[in-house]
């Protein structure tokens, strides 16, 4: 037996590596300065700058035996991941000192995440695939929890577990039967052993595909997979909600995209359908329950659920369209997801999270600024033109349309119809309401570079959104 | 385009122009313009008929009007014979009636307003009949609407006027209704709307037939018809006449001016203009006599138990069109407009005589508290008489040969109704005469009725007023005799003029014949003055007698059939009703703003029960996520 | 490249907008001259359109086009025609009516409104000038924040509820638009030319689909009944300029949207939808009719009568003939005309009374006697007599609809009768009647809004007397347009079918019977 | 037929062992019973030659995991407190979900089909020994999952840190 | 020789009687519990259909499924602490404060 130890090339996964090397480094200075909270954030911030710059100029390569894929589709995904990664540190500074929280590990964990993310994006192997799941899902729950002294933390925190505990556990039972039929985790080796050995239909293969897509419809958060959506993101930390609607799901959906695109393109027959489905239901759970949030964390909770229906349209498709369209929408929904979180944490204040939708009467009035953008968010949001969530949706809908799936759009369009009126409820209170409290929101340095990020970059690639929809659709000729 | 022509119709709009724009501030001087333009169009007017008579018709387009595919209407003038008796009547009777204003209106509040509008109304008129399409008729037809609307509501902060104007404009509505409708079959019969290429191929439609609704039709009764729609509600025939008794809301020279020589005629000049297509359906005629003669009754009926002293005018008014339109009914066009021409003066003179009288009365207009005004307006008084006289068809004055040419072409007409629409005529002749003198008495003659203020002030009207009255009693006195029948020495004058647009009769009746239908009428009339006359200056009593003895008859009249009622309770009321009731509140509120406002409420409702799934409860989040994933399991399993 | 006057109009009120936000919130009387020059400027501009247009052909003038997405293939495509080139002008001239008759009404968030203003007149130049579907799709919604916020910031009372049924009733027409749009760009070859797509030939079934999807929006928009219950809501709570922008331009975009797309695109859908179509009007025309006779509220009132107006417009378009079809197109400018200035009247008089119910009302004539002058007008040209321009466009409408189907003006002529009567009725109870002693002092206008309600009596009368020149711009446009429907330039029909009578010689023994009748009645008479 | 006894032994003590967990009242019992349960399952293994994971299976699971539960058990319960309800009041949900998704998965079974053969046959296995098999295997082919699981128990140790620290933050404010 | 379809079998009920557990448990420590039991489930799985494919890959997983549940335990029962200070409770159905 041959047991020579060859180094895999290490090149592909630098970023990865690089990431964890900095991680550990926060922690370190965390120890050492125990009080310089900046540094931390700005080694951060840097750190995700660099990466994302390292990215880009990635070449294409695999490397752990086929287990890590380095191409243009998980370069833009964990472009996506650092960018949350980068915005909500910048939203951060303003919030942890609202909420006094203080634990260094914060940042390190949620680069410990983005670790587990950036791994996702890149897996090419369930196992990888798995691994990476649970190690940004278990930094998450911590940092859901980080709140300790606040009930709902905590308890948003505990929930998350147990219901992301119990999906491992569906989605390894899941893998398992998939390596039992198969005799591999790896994706393309599954889809080549299908094909070959033309298991296409078999009950078993599909229950384990079952039960592995159920899995990664509960990270990405659809339904009926969503029930943790609405509690979580109104318990966690505002910061972490605006990086969890971004960054996880984000990751989400490459593994989902990976394992439908590489994983199973053949039977795109069987799962298209059912697809469409999960994502109706969720647009249609998102946005109606929605309608009777009176929370604004909670409400966009909701829509990010529907936000999931909307990005599954372009996986359903099946196409390589369809999936860039995804990918466009994703960035797309980080931009202005992280505008409205932005807004929230700029609202809050030690005394008053002003979180509710009464809070937002008369906005227009006392914070014209703040109000204006949460305006452009929430069009956007809704999907009118000229911002960038219109084109997202465009781009989605064209895609799920040219794969023949009419009926799955003029619903996900009165769906997006319905959506409108609760984000609309929002501008309605903040300009055609009286204020009910005159306050003056305090901007910090990052709460304005992030909220110029997010209404820069919504409404450019509202308008010109050429360059970002190319490179995304270009991240395609990977498949 | 010859200037005078031009002259004609635009002085008065620049005179309206000028007068509505500055007229405030020109306060009581501001009836000059218009008088004078008036006066002048008058002049032209007379110069055309008499380029006419030499032969020199104008038929010219100014501009395009409107120009859609093949479609093309010019601005244009046409000149002819028709046109030039139009247009003496309207520039005469109207300077008649400026004139008179500056008297009648002295002191009103927005007097400048009026003579405005008087100019609007001149303008208006004169496109009507100037126009050479039947678009712009179309034009002048609404614009004399418009000017009628605007003087009934002169005085608009009474109740009674603005809602008398709003009655003139809608019911107007509903003819002009079928008068575009006959537009549109005339445009798409012939391809234009211009006069002279239609008259021109009539006979393109003779045999035509039109389908609507899968019913055939007759093209020539069709469009005859449509057009007689519009004819009837300008002209006030039955049953679209309720708007003009009501129009006496108006000042008394606009009731002369407009709904009594002028623009009420329209109607007639519409249907004499387009004899070619009435006289291609005998079906077309035949429903203009039948309903000309059931107006000419009906009014005549009613005017004889009213009191009012402009509202028995105004019945004689909707009975006297009647008659011009039996004329044209019956095939004799020519007849028509002779009367028309007629009745223009003398009726303006009545109308403007009730006006100098109700001056004199300090705008008492109920005949009930008036008598013996003979001795205070002798003017007035004898003006008055001619004008009574005239209307009665009593010989030589102007109403005696028109309206004898109508009956007597009626009684030859080869139109069925014809004979029945003599009947009614001269039954009608009758009573003409009986309502005007019982008018005249109950004014002049006998005791004063009145208070004793208004005696105090009762003088004769200025001289503004009462020239007026006189020079329109000579035309009331001569204007016949520009027609006299041959049958009585004359060259039937007026139908040779005519003849090159309005054709011949269809028949006329032997001289024998006209003669006693001639002793017939008059002889009516004779009767009906007598009748006055021994009514209510005999025996006072036997009106009231009579009333008493035929209640039912009576209050029928005097109500006037109790039409505005049924209107009001057969359309108004449930149009109104169900707007309200079922169109508002059934459908727009009941039904389809409950499923615009339902659709959303059952949204929410649905989203406040899904809401309650997301309990909070871990496990019942788990549960449904178990099902979820059995869901998926068992649709993928059994799917494929 | 010439020089590109339409990007011009487009982004000069959209960057006046944003420098009119850069200012100061406080600077109110700048803000205010500084929004009427820009919107003076933006009506300059459109002035070289007006002479430079050729009227001879039907090929789209004034064009820009550069690529602008590439990967879908989406460009930045404008261009005017015969049918679009006169909304330009209009949109331009209304909003400078709006600017004016706002000047002293808008309290609160001054600079906000006059920016919203501005942007909605970019974005509404932006939907007549967009030669490419998306870029018209992005334009169309686009014009919905503005107006969201104009009525919902500055509206009446119920302003939220109404604003909200707005957006959302327009949005969901619009997204199933979208569908619509995005499979016929699938369909199409991935083109979002309209020109191209117009010379495209689609299945008769899916055209049908795309047909209604098309329809959804635009109904919607029009208003066509039964989707027009937004427009009173929307009319009554919005502030005069919202109503008048609202009445004037955007619910002309419905009309605009079957001329532009649903009719070149889907010509035979278009066809045979046509007797569907008609119907639909016709009720919105006698239903808004009927309706405004039961109403007791003044904006509501004239909200109706657009409905029934509009009615008088899809008909027109849908008739599908010249005469129909140049009346339509002459009307919405008409109806933008007559009904705007209606709003702006209403706006000033609610100015000074603050009450909307017509029973509060009674006897304005007498002190105001200038306003009621001009609202007498605008009502008569409500109503189409003849020398205003709303006799134009009905008559056209009508006698091409008559043309096409005779019951269809039948029908549709029976809306003349209601519209003289509510507006009549309106105006009697506004201006007539007993004096209301409530309003003794009210004030007469004052220059400005003489100045304001003046350009719209100008047009009343020059499209009344001479709609040539109107009209002209459209001959050779819509005469291309019905040939791309109809496969003729003149549409359906040019006349009534007369066919030779079937009871042919029943009807000419008839006029046979009436000559013997008169020749024998001569005979016995002498 | 040994292995199909032993098979039976362990599956039944495992099946009942497991259905008691879930069932006692007392989590103590519960823990106990999943205890057995583990050493049942590792039996298992090594019928099924997987005699590392056997070990670990004993070792961390029974040795490690079951312990950190007791402990966690008696630190957060007092004993008389554990033994009140033990379902969730509407339980019937979860019954029928969990009920429903055992039988979906045991109704695939007969339509399961074994995959494409590996390298590593028991001869190949049994020669190496498990251990280092699997050694070799971690090393080579598995190692970037390996390195991952090496951070996954950092993040466990951070977390559990953070999580369990109490936090001074009133002691730091007022420093 | 053992049939794999036993183990199957035995995966299955043990699954199910994990999710059982999980489900209708309403101490959070039983629920962590059952997780152990839907794991182990996998594990056998994983390493049966090892066994019967001559691979080693699925003992491998099953080592990385025992690494991750016991890095989970560790931060499910931070967590458990952290509920229990704040709420003096370890019942699942007590913590339903966010809802709706």
């Amino acid at each position: 037996m041959n047991t020579t130890f060859t180094m895999p090339a290490l090149g592909p996964i630098m970023p990865e590596i690089l990431l964890v090397g900095v991680a550990l480094v926060l922690i370190v200075v965390d120890l050492l300065y125990p009080r310089n909270r900046v540094l931390l954030s700005q080694i951060t911030l840097m750190s995700s700058l660099g990466l994302i710059a390292l990215l880009l100029n990635q070449q294409t390569a695999v490397t752990f035996g086929g287990m890590f894929v380095v191409d243009s589709y998980s370069i833009f995904f964990k472009i996506i991941c650092l960018f949350g990664l980068f915005v909500t540190t910048l939203l951060s500074d303003k919030y942890l000192q609202v909420e006094k929280l203080r634990q260094g590990e914060y940042y390190s964990l949620m680069m410990f995440s983005v670790v587990g993310m950036m791994l996702m994006a890149s897996a090419a192997d369930l196992i990888v695939v798995y691994l990476g799941l649970e190690l940004m899902a278990l930094s998450v729950y911590c940092l859901v929890g980080l709140l300790k002294d606040d009930p709902r933390s905590n308890e948003a925190s505990i929930k998350y577990f147990l219901m992301g505990g119990f999906s491992s556990a569906i989605l390894l039972f899941g893998i398992s039967l998939l390596y039992g039929m198969t005799g591999t985790t790896n994706l393309s080796g599954i889809a080549a052993y299908c094909a070959e050995s033309g298991i296409m239909t078999n009950p078993a293969l599909l229950a384990g595909f079952a039960l592995v897509l159920s899995g990664f419809c509960f990270k990405v958060g659809a339904a009926p997979f969503h029930f943790w959506t609405p509690d979580i993101y109104q318990g966690a930390p505002t910061s972490m909600t605006a990086f969890m609607s971004v960054a996880p799901k984000a990751a989400g959906f490459a593994v989902l995209g990976r394992f439908l695109m590489t994983g199973f393109p053949e039977m795109h027959e069987q799962w298209g359908t059912i697809v469409a489905l999960i994502a109706l239901l969720s647009m249609g759970v998102g946005n109606i329950v929605a309608l009777s949030q009176t929370n604004v964390k909670r409400m966009l909770a909701y829509s990010s659920i529907a936000h999931a229906g909307y990005a599954l349209l372009g996986l359903l498709a099946g196409t390589a369209e369809g999936s860039s369209a995804t990918m466009s929408y994703l960035l797309i929904y980080g931009f202005m997801n992280m505008g409205a979180f932005a807004i929230l944490i700029l609202l809050c204040s030690s005394d008053n999270r002003r979180e509710e939708l009464d809070d937002y009467k008369g906005l227009a009035k006392t914070n014209p600024m703040a109000a204006f953008l949460m305006l452009i968010f929430m069009f956007s949001l809704t999907g009118i033109p000229p911002t960038a969530g219109f084109i997202g949706k465009f781009y989605l809908l064209k895609s799920a349309l040219a794969a023949g799936y009419t009926y799955t759009v003029l619903l996900a369009v009165i769906f997006s119809a319905i959506s409108a009126y609760f984000y609309l409820r929002l501008v309605r209170y903040m300009y055609m309401e009286d204020p009910q409290e005159e306050f003056v929101a305090t901007y910090s340095p990052g709460i304005t570079v992030a909220l110029g990020i997010s209404a820069i970059g919504v409404l450019w690639l509202g308008i010109l959104p050429g360059s970002v929809l190319s490179w995304a659709s270009r991240a395609l000729l990977a498949f | 385009m010859p200037t005078y022509l031009l002259l004609i119709p635009f002085l008065p709009l620049l005179s309206f122009v000028f007068t509505f724009l500055f007229g405030k501030r020109l306060g009581v001087q501001s009836h000059w313009v218009p008088i004078v333009s008036v006066l002048i169009s008058f002049f032209c007017a007379l110069y055309a008929f008499f380029q006419v008579k030499n032969g020199h018709g104008v038929n010219q387009d100014l501009y395009t009007w409107i120009s859609s595919g093949t479609m093309t209407i010019a601005v244009g003038f046409l000149l002819d014979e028709l046109t030039s008796v139009m247009l003496i009547v309207v520039t005469s009777v109207s300077s008649l009636v400026h004139i008179y204003s500056v008297g009648y209106m002295k002191g009103e509040a927005g007097y400048y307003r009026f003579f405005s509008y008087l100019s609007l109304f001149t303008f208006s008129m004169l496109m009507l009949v100037l126009g050479n399409n039947f678009l712009q008729l179309f034009f002048g037809w609404e614009a004399v609407g418009l000017s009628s609307y605007l003087l009934i509501g002169y005085y608009y902060d009474k109740k009674s006027a603005a809602d008398a104007g709003k009655k003139a404009f809608i019911v107007n509505r509903f003819g002009d209704f079928g008068f575009i409708l006959g537009l549109f079959l005339i445009y798409s019969a012939f391809g234009t709307l211009h006069y002279e290429p239609i008259f021109a191929h009539i006979d393109i439609i003779a045999n035509q037939t039109f389908s609507i609704f899968g019913n055939t039709y007759y093209l020539p009764t069709a469009i005859a018809l449509l057009l007689f729609c519009g004819a009837m509600g300008k002209s006030a025939q039955l049953p679209l006449h309720v708007w003009l008794p009501d129009a006496m809301e108006g000042p008394t020279p606009v009731s002369a001016l407009i709904h009594a020589a002028t623009m009420v005629t329209a109607g007639v000049f519409l249907v004499a203009r387009c004899n070619p297509i009435f006289s291609l359906s005998m079906t077309a005629l035949n429903v203009i006599t039948i309903i000309g003669a059931i107006t000419c009754l009906f009014a005549a009926t009613i005017a004889l138990t009213q009191t009012d002293i402009k509202r028995v005018v105004a019945y004689s008014t909707v009975s006297q069109l009647a008659y011009m339109f039996i004329g044209c009914g019956v095939g004799a066009y020519s007849a028509g407009i002779f009367h028309l021409f007629t009745h223009a003066f003398f009726k303006a003179l009545l109308f403007l005589g009730c006006g100098s009288i109700i001056l004199g009365m300090h705008h008492e207009q109920d005949v009930k508290y008036m008598g013996g005004l003979k001795k205070y307006m002798p003017i007035t008084y004898w003006t008055f008489l001619i004008a009574s006289l005239s209307i009665s068809g009593v010989p030589g004055l102007a109403g005696f040969f028109s309206k004898d040419e109508i009956l007597a072409m009626a009684f030859a007409s080869p139109v069925p109704a014809g004979k029945f629409a003599w009947f009614i005529g001269t039954l009608v002749a009758g009573m003409t005469a009986f309502y005007s003198f019982r008018l005249f008495i109950l004014i002049f003659h006998g005791e004063f009725r009145g208070t004793d203020e208004q005696k105090a002030h009762l003088k004769e009207s200025p001289k503004v007023v009462t020239v007026p009255l006189i020079l329109l009693a000579i035309g009331a006195v001569t204007a016949g005799h520009l027609g006299v029948p041959t049958v009585l020495g004359g060259d039937a004058n007026w139908g040779h003029y005519l003849e090159p647009v309005l054709g011949h009769a269809m028949a006329h009746p032997s001289h024998f014949t006209e003669i006693i239908l001639m002793i017939i009428s008059v002889g009516a009339g004779a009767f009906g003055i007598f009748l006055a006359w021994k009514w209510y200056v005999k025996e006072p009593e036997m009106p009231k007698t009579i009333a008493e003895r035929f209640p039912a008859l009576y209050n029928l009249s005097l109500n006037k059939y109790y039409i505005d009622e049924i209107y009001d309770f057969a359309l108004v009321k449930p149009a109104l009703s169900i707007s309200r009731n079922v169109i508002l509140n059934f459908f727009d509120i009941g039904l389809i703003e409950k499923v615009v406002n339902g659709i959303p409420k059952l949204i929410g409702r649905a989203s406040g029960s899904m809401r309650k799934v997301q309990d909070g409860l871990v496990s019942h989040y788990l549960a449904y996520m178990c099902g979820g994933a059995v869901f998926i399991i068992l649709w993928m399993v059994v799917g494929a | 490249m010439s020089f590109p006057i339409l990007s011009l109009l487009i982004f000069l009120p959209v960057l006046g907008g944003i420098a009119l936000l850069l200012m100061r919130s406080e600077d109110v009387k700048n803000i205010k001259i500084m929004a009427l020059i820009i919107s003076l400027l933006e009506l300059a501009c459109t002035l070289p359109l007006w002479f430079a247009f050729d009227k001879t052909t039907f090929h789209m003038q004034f064009v820009e086009r550069h690529s602008w997405i590439e990967l879908f293939n989406i460009e930045y495509y404008l261009g005017l025609d015969g049918i679009s080139v006169l909304f330009i002008m209009l949109s331009a001239l209304i909003t400078i009516l709006c600017i004016l008759v706002s000047w002293n009404s808008i309290q609160i968030k001054i600079k906000e409104f006059f920016v919203a203003i501005l942007l909605l007149e970019g974005a509404m130049i932006g939907v007549f000038c967009s030669l490419d579907f998306f870029l018209f799709y992005i334009f169309w919604e686009a014009m919905l924040i503005p107006m969201f916020l104009l009525i919902g910031v500055w509206g009446g009372p119920n302003r939220i509820y109404a604003a909200t049924k707005f957006f959302l009733y327009t949005l969901i027409g619009s997204l199933l638009m979208l569908v619509g749009i995005i499979t016929l760009y699938i369909r199409g070859g991935n083109t979002f030319d309209i020109l191209a797509l117009a010379a495209m030939d689609f299945p008769v079934g899916l055209q049908m689909i795309l047909f209604w999807a098309f329809f959804a929006a635009f109904a919607v928009k029009v208003p066509m009944w039964p989707v027009h219950t937004w427009l009173p809501d929307a009319h009554t709570e919005a502030p005069a300029a919202g109503s008048v922008v609202l009445a004037g331009i955007l619910i002309k975009m419905g009309a605009y949207g079957f001329l532009r797309f649903s009719m070149p695109i889907l010509p035979e859908a278009t066809v045979s939808m046509m007797i569907p179509m008609l119907v639909l009007s016709l009720i919105g025309i006698v239903y808004g009719g009927f309706i405004c006779l039961a109403q007791t509220d003044l904006k509501r009132l004239i909200a109706y009568s657009s409905v029934s107006h509009m009615g008088f417009i899809t008909l027109g378009i849908f008739a599908l003939n010249t005469q129909s079809v140049e009346g339509g197109i002459l009307q919405m400018i008409n109806h933008g005309v007559v009904t705007g200035a209606l709003f702006l009247g209403i706006g000033m008089v609610y100015e000074r009374t603050h009450t909307r119910k017509i029973s509060d009302y009674g006897g304005l004539a007498t002190n105001m006697p200038i306003f009621a002058s001009f609202f007498l007008l605008f009502t008569l040209a409500s109503v189409g007599l003849p020398g205003t321009n709303g006799f134009i466009g009905e008559f056209l409408i009508l006698l091409g609809s008559f043309l096409t189907r005779p019951w269809v003006a039948l029908v549709a002529a029976t809306g003349l009768i209601i519209g003289a009567w509510y507006m009549l009725w309106l105006y009697q109870r506004i201006f007539f009647n007993p004096v209301n002693s409530k309003w003794d002092t009210i004030k007469e206008l004052d220059a400005r809004e003489i100045a304001t309600l003046m350009p719209m009596v100008v047009l009343i009368f020059w499209i009344g007397l001479y709609p040539n020149s109107m009209l002209s711009f459209m001959h050779v446009s819509v005469s291309h347009l019905l040939e791309q429907v109809t496969g003729n330039p003149e549409g359906i029909a040019s006349g009534v079918q007369l066919a030779v009578d079937h009871n042919y010689e029943a009807a000419s023994s008839a006029v046979h019977h009436l000559q013997q009748a008169v020749e024998h009645v001569q005979q016995v008479s002498h | 037929m040994f292995n199909q006894l032993a098979f039976l032994y362990c599956a039944s003590v495992i099946t009942g062992t497991g259905l008691l967990a879930v069932r006692f009242k007392n989590p103590v019992y519960s823990v106990l019973a999943v205890l057995v349960l583990f050493v049942h399952m590792a039996g298992l293994y090594l019928l099924l030659n997987a005699e590392f994971i056997a070990a670990i299976q004993v070792i961390v699971y029974a040795g490690a995991i079951l312990v950190l539960y007791l402990f966690v058990l008696f630190l957060v319960n007092l004993r008389q407190e554990v033994r009140m309800e033990r379902f969730i009041s509407s339980h019937r949900y979860g019954m029928a979900a969990s009920i429903a998704l055992g039988l979906c998965l045991l109704a695939i079974i007969p339509s399961f089909t074994i995959g494409a053969k590996g390298t590593y046959t028991i001869e190949r296995i049994t020669e190496l020994t498990h251990t280092k098999a699997m050694g070799m295997e971690l090393y080579t082919t598995y190692l970037l999952p390996f390195e991952i699981a090496g951070l996954i128990l950092l993040i466990a140790v951070i977390g559990g840190l953070v999580l369990a620290r109490r936090e001074n933050t009133n002691e730091e404010v007022a420093k | 020789m053992i049939p794999l379809s036993w183990y199957m079998g035995l995966a299955a009920i043990l699954f199910a009687i994990g999710t059982y557990g999980f489900l209708v448990r309403r101490n959070i420590i039983i629920m962590m519990l059952s997780i152990e039991l839907m794991l182990n489930a996998v594990n056998l799985n994983l390493v049966a259909m090892s066994h019967y494919m001559d691979s080693l890959l699925g003992s491998t997983l099953t080592l990385f499924i025992i690494t991750v549940a016991a890095a989970e335990a560790a931060i499910g029962l931070g967590l458990i602490i952290v509920l229990y200070r704040n709420k003096k409770s370890v019942y699942v159905d007590q913590i339903n404060e966010l809802k709706g």
